[in-house]
């Protein structure tokens, strides 16, 4: 869980670029740059508690999107039965989410914590088809929506009319951010985490109870998945598929930040929702937008490399 | 303090420790012998880390074998892995601080033992903002060492400090060494250097196959003909 | 001796890892047939020049001549091929292969054998430096076979110059002065060794010169004799007991 | 002991009818069932197979019904027929879902060459692999069908609301074969309407299209693609996507405030909780059944209730009724051939008129392509305080046009 | 001993090449489709054998899909003939990315080879005049006109193959290098093995593997489109397959993609609603007490008769 380090010039040249860029694409296609951060922080949102586990418990989590299908279905149930509003409901979905990761770590991820890494992405493979599978049989494939009033809700300003709920996942991106930042840091649990993250051996012999941390890490990740489906519900429809997409997309980002790097998971999400939506926003060739997405990437990747390269 | 009454160990169907018994009082204890008689193997199950098929463990009159790793260590035993085992992301202080952090009786005499491992080991004082994992080898060496008495453990255990060190740091590690048996440490440690580890011990064991073969003071040890021969060179 | 051209000739070597100089401009010579030793504090680019030398890392200047061959921009493999090689500090074994079949790999694409030739290769090297146990799998060899078994994969790809860094490390007496044995076999077999350690008695038995890295840079050079007695040395070094 | 013999008699008749009866006729469906399209077509198919054996089967044999999940995937599609046709032994294969599973099975269906009734690919694409099998009957509207009715239905409106507008039409589509394949449909057929042909002459003057990423496939932003359209204001914006988007699209047209006069969504089924939200209102649809429907026909009144009798929930799609239809439609062509003869039966199906709970009378006419295909045009319909009613064809209109679409202020 | 594992060797060939004498049109079809599978799993494996996870399995198997059946609607070229064609290409478009991409390692790599099948995804969705687009094309007619058993030899005859092509890797030099590579690429490098020809080799070997493939599954019904070309079902299937079977191995991709292949099917027709849940907690299962696949499972049971009989364990 390293926040990696670049040093030198680039540290400030590349953030630089970045906003000049921005601002040019403000200029001209300013919906773009609106959308592009409401998605893109999303994306990051939803991205970033997968990095964690990936990070500390080695954990690739195959099901991760599909948490946030059950997450949004249990906000839909509580909506229906008691007529709560999605965003409340937050406070009970990720609750109950962090149980069910508890649980799940306990029956299943726990036992191929020391399985190569294929094991563990089958076994969250399985467990992902088991999710769906479960909500299709209850709740069908036919969508559900919560309509709230305010998810529609948007603001006016010189000449501009956005819409403003999108903005509580970046809110909701930075906050959860913030926050996990200040427990990796600052906490002495959080340390133990990071340090976990780092050395599971070294961290058992000063005492770590690395097994608890295990746990700890995989269910507040899945319990923040919680937040975005609360967050999500009342703008989205659920169906039994709906949060698988999100698990390739957050592995990723995951991956372009590079491994254990939250704040760049922000960025990537960042540059990645703009980019989207910019070419989106192009006539004709929207149906290229997922291209950005793949090619950004890969460029990232490669480039990281080469530089990172040991040779 | 430590005591180890009939301890077996196997990895699958090999059979590394065969009906141990040793003790650890308030003194140094080394632990000698040729690669492959079992001595990381010893240390891993005094740890937890491997599960013995048979005997017992205690620690000041506690029976600790089965017990978790982090359980162990909190109960007092402290160990300098072969393998340095930091945190490479962390700083010289936090490696520290996490030494004490999950120790109950070290956590509330941080300080104190911040400034008796800076006592011990200078460097580390004026390296605290580094990452552990930029270090030299010989300097990473003194931060587990000092990570490990962070813990404020009534038994130390080194597992081969000494191996890949330059002559000048060892001679300085067991000159520390002493200094913290002084300070009414008790020490286990393994050591290929014996010369240089009798001297930081008030008593050993020779194990051979997994089996102790011989067992003494250092001076006693010292003048065996086959510690001589095997062990000492001459 | 002398009056050969050297097998190994290092040109104003530099390495650099961002801001730290690892391997600080150095230059010396190995001649054909001789026990070179490399010796040094921590952190002193004793494994840094071995893996310069064997092709690991690319130097950040200078030149690196095998046999009066520029070899400085091949890769690792193509300096294996052509007759450099190497043992591993901390040890790499194959997991998945027996001990044998470690040393085949070496020799099958080291020296380029075919399967059939390859195993006798193996066989003959594993026997030469006393490995008795050739099918047992990796997790079952004890620290000493794993030992012999880098040297002798090192040897399987039929090597002009060995590097054997810290082969010593870890083991007793006894053991020791085996290992020391196989080296003065493998140098009496025409194999150009150069040999980094810590054991001073090693470095004593075996070796015809000594270099002394400090910080990258050679502080000192000769025979033991020479070096062990130099101030410098003895400072940086071996420091102040004994 | 005569009368021992002669109840024994008649025991023994009675034994060997049941006997001979006993061999049913044997349907072989294939249908997603982890899709709700899949999963009420087949409830639908084995709720009219009860009520047929209920009333003494077919030609005095009971019906059997066979279902396999084809799993939304080609080769399992394929190879289900294969399954149906030589482990099952079926007579007829019924069911039938995605465009995609149905190309990897016609194939295998043409080696059998049983009769089959279709009631779902709609793409030309199958149309096309499907020339000259006579055995083949298709119920649901072709894709260029379904355009081409859509316009007649249209024209209709326009002259009985003189004050509605549709001469400039954006289409927003799926980037996926669905969406796409309406799409191309149109363009092709306002192509046509620049020569003087087709049934879009004289209706839509201009014409544009743009396409985005639907929530199933991990989409759901559309707002890229309504300020297109709001930029270009026109009389009728309609979208051609999922069920998953249709909520979501009315939301971000909210948002943005765009509310053209004529609002229409295309998705081939909508979601559970469209008509509860105040979005819905005044949104067009395309559609081939409403429960609404049963104000007008009792067909669909009885299928309606018996259904929600049988199951427990509603219909939601329309592919429940088509499903029921496929069963009843060859039923009734069995009965008119009185026999289960190819060819007989072919000419039967070709004559059978059947009142169906979709609301009009199923017939077999050909199409462009092939001899037997049977619906040919998808309803008009409108979201009108929570519930779909039929706007066109006016035969079973259940509720007046409310035009324009309402503004967004207020709801 | 070997002479025994030869004749049974031959024997399970012949039954398979028989099959379709003995076996009706529907297990013909099923076994189709396992075929399919297999061919792909073991090409994944012999890939992973090198130490790096693709995740491309799916894109180059619609690479092929492509090429095959546009040689033949455009140039009109024969059905067996466009499936060469279709492993070439990917041979080809997977030897130049290669360059690019083989430096990456572990997920880096992983991620990259999905991201270039999402990039070919989105390419041949969006090339509408040539590919069809999202709706893709349709040949008249499928191969052999859909002729159950030649269809069945071919795809034997596709995943014979690939088991021969594993077998080649699992018995010469190669093996060599690629277990030493996926197990410490250094000690590799420095016993004179060039790393990068290995797995470029291997990849180009593989992707021309899943092209064949590709091309053979489109050609065996004539159509091809994004959605079915590229479906994640050929990507995570097969990984599935084999990692029930055991990896790193020849036998385990076999036995795995049957077993599944068959049991996924059964399931289906045992329960038609909710299946892919049993299946999935059989999956969960298999890596909870099977982790090293049903191959790994065998052969520990086999160890221990083995050892209960009296067997030497000590040698090997």
């Amino acid at each position: 869980m390293a926040e990696t380090k670049t040093h030198g010039r680039h540290q400030f040249t590349l953030p630089l670029l970045a906003i000049v860029a921005l601002i040019l694409i403000f200029i001209f296609k300013p919906y773009a740059v609106i959308y592009g951060v409401q998605r893109g922080s999303l994306y990051a949102l939803i991205a970033m508690p997968l990095a964690l586990t990936l990070g500390i418990v080695g954990i690739l989590n195959l099901a991760h999107g599909d948490f946030l299908t059950l997450g949004a279905y249990i906000a839909y149930w509580i909506f229906n039965s008691t007529g709560l509003d999605p965003l409340l409901s937050i406070f009970a979905v990720a609750p109950l989410l962090f149980v069910v990761g508890a649980g799940l770590y306990k029956i299943t991820v726990s036992k191929v914590l020391r399985a190569p890494l294929l094991n563990q992405l089958l076994l969250t493979f399985g467990i992902a088809m088991i999710l769906e599978e479960v909500i299709n049989l209850i709740w069908t494939s036919r969508p559900r929506n919560v309509y709230v009033n305010y998810a529609s809700a948007s603001a006016s300003i010189g000449g501009f009319r956005f819409g403003t709920y999108e903005f509580s996942y970046l809110l909701a991106a930075v906050g959860v951010l913030v926050l996990l930042r200040l427990f990796l840091k600052h906490t002495r649990l959080g340390k133990a985490a990071f340090a976990v993250g780092q050395n599971p051996k070294g961290a058992k012999i000063v005492g770590i109870n690395v097994e608890m941390i295990y746990l700890l890490i995989f269910s507040i990740s899945v319990g923040i998945v919680g937040i975005a489906a609360g967050l999500t519900l009342p703008r989205m429809s659920i169906f039994p598929l709906f949060g698988s997409p999100f698990t390739l997309k957050s592995f990723c980002l995951a991956a372009m930040a590079g491994l254990g790097n939250l704040t760049g998971i922000l960025w990537s999400g960042l540059a990645l929702g703009i980019g989207e939506a910019l070419v989106q926003s192009i006539e004709g060739y929207s149906g290229w937008s997922d291209i950005v997405f793949f090619g950004v990437l890969i460029a990232v990747i490669t480039i990281r490399s080469y530089r990172g390269s040991y040779v | 303090m430590l005591e180890i009454r009939n301890l077996n160990v196997y990895y699958g169907k090999l059979h590394v420790i065969w009906d141990l018994s040793m003790t650890v009082g308030d003194e140094g204890v080394g632990l000698f012998g040729p690669n492959g008689a079992g001595k990381t193997t010893l240390i891993n199950t005094i740890l937890g880390l491997v599960t013995p098929k048979g005997g017992q463990i205690f620690f000041e009159g506690r029976r600790i074998d089965g017990l978790d790793t982090h359980k162990i260590v909190r109960e007092g035993i402290a160990v300098v892995p072969q393998e340095r085992e930091l945190f490479p992301f962390m700083s010289v202080k936090e490696n520290l601080e996490l030494g004490a952090a999950f120790v109950p009786h070290a956590q509330s005499r941080m300080n104190e033992l911040f400034n008796f491992v800076y006592e011990i080991f200078p460097v580390l004082k004026r390296r605290e903002s580094q990452l552990a994992g930029t270090m030299s080898g010989g300097e990473q060496r003194m931060l587990t060492i000092g990570r490990a008495l962070m813990a404020n453990p009534r038994l130390l255990i080194l597992d081969e400090p000494s191996v890949g060190l330059q002559p000048s740091i060892v001679a300085e590690l067991f000159h520390k060494l002493k200094l913290i048996r002084q300070n009414g440490v008790s020490i286990l440690l393994t050591e290929q250097n014996v010369r240089q580890g009798l001297k930081a011990i008030d008593r050993g064991y020779i194990l051979e196959n997994g089996r102790i073969a011989l067992e003494g003071t250092s001076e006693e040890l010292a003048a065996n003909e086959h510690v001589k021969k095997s062990y000492l060179g001459l | 001796m002398k009056n050969e051209p050297p097998i190994l000739t290092v040109e104003k070597l530099i390495k650099r890892f961002g801001g730290l100089v690892a391997v600080d401009n150095l230059s010396f010579t190995v001649q054909q047939g001789e026990v070179l030793g490399v010796i040094g504090p921590n952190g002193a680019g004793k494994t840094t020049l071995t893996n310069v030398v064997s092709g690991l890392y690319r130097p950040s200047e200078g030149r690196i001549f095998f046999q009066g061959k520029d070899v400085t921009e091949l890769d690792a493999h193509q300096r294996c091929r052509l007759g450099i090689s190497r043992t591993f500090q901390l040890m790499r074994p194959i997991r998945e292969f027996t001990i044998l079949e470690n040393v085949m790999v070496s020799a099958l694409f080291g020296k380029g054998l075919d399967l059939k030739s390859a195993q006798n290769r193996a066989r003959e090297v594993c026997e030469f430096v006393g490995l008795k146990r050739l099918k047992i799998p990796i997790e079952s060899a004890t620290v000493l076979e794993l030992k012999k078994m880098e040297i002798a994969r090192a040897l399987a790809s039929g090597p002009q110059l060995v590097f054997l860094d810290e082969v010593m490390a870890g083991l007793n007496v006894d053991e020791t002065n085996e290992m020391i044995e196989t080296v003065k076999k493998i140098n009496a077999s025409g194999v150009t060794v150069i040999v980094i350690e810590h054991v001073m008695n090693v470095i004593k038995e075996l070796t015809h010169r000594v270099i002394v890295l400090d910080r990258g840079r050679i502080i000192a050079e000769g025979s033991y004799e020479e070096v062990s007695h130099q101030p410098e040395v003895i400072s940086a070094y071996l420091g102040e007991e004994e | 002991m005569k009368k021992f013999l002669a109840i024994t008699l008649v025991l023994a008749l009675v034994v060997l009818g049941v006997a001979a009866k006993v061999k049913p006729i044997k349907l072989g469906a294939v249908l997603p069932l982890g899709d709700i399209t899949g999963r009420q077509a087949a409830n639908a198919m084995k709720l009219a197979v009860k009520e047929i054996n209920a009333a003494g089967g077919v030609l005095g044999r009971p019906l059997e019904l066979i279902i396999v999940d084809d799993e939304m995937n080609p080769s399992k599609g394929a190879a289900a027929i294969d399954k149906l046709a030589t482990i099952d032994k079926v007579d007829f294969f019924i069911g039938g879902m995605s465009s995609g599973v149905h190309l990897a099975q016609i194939p295998i269906l043409k080696k059998y060459q049983k009769i089959t009734v279709w009631i779902g690919a709609a793409s030309h694409l199958c149309e096309k692999a499907l020339a000259g099998a006579d055995w083949y009957f298709h119920l649901h509207p072709w894709d260029y069908q379904q355009g081409a009715g859509y316009a007649i239905g249209w024209k209709q409106i326009l002259e009985k609301y003189p004050q509605v507008k549709f001469d400039r039409v954006f289409l927003a589509y799926e980037e996926g074969a669905f969406g796409t394949a309406s799409y191309k449909a149109y363009l092709a057929m306002l192509e046509q309407a620049k020569q003087g042909e087709g049934p879009y002459v004289g209706l839509v003057k201009e014409f544009k299209g743009e396409s985005f990423k639907s929530a199933a496939f991990g989409g759901g932003d559309y707002r890229a693609v309504l300020r297109l359209a709001k930029e270009w204001n026109p009389d009728a914006f309609i979208w051609a996507g999922y069920d998953a988007d249709a909520l979501p699209m009315m939301a971000q047209a909210k948002e943005i405030g765009f509310a053209p006069p004529i609002f229409i969504g295309a998705p081939p089924g909508w979601p559970a909780d469209f008509g509860k939200s105040p979005l819905s209102e005044g949104v067009v649809l395309y559609g081939m059944w409403a429960p609404s429907l049963n104000k007008v026909s009792p067909v669909a009144e009885h299928f309606y209730n018996a259904y929600v009798k049988e199951f427990g929930e509603e219909p939601a799609t329309y592919f429940a009724p088509l499903g029921y239809t496929n069963v009843y439609f060859l039923v009734e062509g069995i009965k008119k051939a009185g026999t289960l003869e190819k060819e007989a039966l072919i000419k039967a199906l070709e004559q059978v008129e059947y009142e169906s709970p979709l609301g009009e009378t199923l017939k077999i006419a050909p199409s462009a392509v092939i001899k037997h295909q049977g619906f040919t045009t998808q309803k008009i319909l409108q979201w009108q305080n929570g519930k779909q009613e039929v706007i066109w064809p006016f035969e079973v209109q259940t509720a007046e046009f409310i035009y324009p679409f309402p503004k967004w202020e207020g709801r | 001993m070997k002479k025994l594992g030869m004749l049974i060797i031959l024997a399970v060939v012949a039954l398979g090449f028989l099959f379709p004498l003995y076996a009706g049109p529907y297990p013909l079809h099923v076994m189709t489709t396992v075929l399919t599978y297999m061919a792909l799993g073991l090409s994944w494996d012999m890939m992973l054998r090198t130490g790096q996870l693709s995740f491309g399995t799916a894109g180059f198997f619609g690479l092929g899909s492509y090429a095959a059946l546009l040689t033949t609607l455009y140039l009109g070229l024969n059905p067996l003939a466009s499936i060469f064609v279709g492993g070439v290409f990917a041979a080809i478009v997977a030897f130049a990315l290669g360059y690019a991409i083989l430096r990456l390692r572990e997920i880096y790599f992983a991620i990259t080879t999905l991201a270039l099948a999402g990039v070919f995804t989105v390419v041949a969705r969006n090339l509408h005049d040539f590919t069809g687009g999202p709706e893709g094309k349709i040949l008249p007619s499928a191969i052999f006109n859909g002729d159950p058993t030649k269809v069945y030899w071919l795809t034997f005859s596709v995943a014979l193959g690939s088991i021969l092509v594993s077998e080649l890797f699992q018995r010469t030099r190669i093996r060599f290098a690629i277990t030493a590579i996926r197990n410490d690429e250094i000690t590799a490098k420095s016993s004179g093995i060039d790393i990068f020809k290995y797995l470029l080799f291997v990849f180009v070997i593989t992707s021309a593997i899943q092209g064949v493939v590709g091309g053979a599954y489109a050609q065996q019904y004539g159509f091809v489109s994004p959605e079915s070309a590229f479906s994640t079902n050929f990507l995570l299937l097969p990984i599935a397959m084999c990692l029930a079977g055991g990896i790193y191995s020849t036998l385990g991709p076999v036995i795995g993609s049957v077993i599944l292949g068959v049991l996924s099917e059964y399931l289906k027709l045992r329960f038609p609603y909710g299946h892919l849940i049993i299946y999935g907690v059989i999956i969960v299962a298999i890596v909870l007490f099977m982790p090293h696949g049903i191959l790994g499972m065998l052969k520990k049971i086999a160890q221990k008769t083995r050892t209960e009989v009296g067997g030497n364990e000590n040698e090997k």
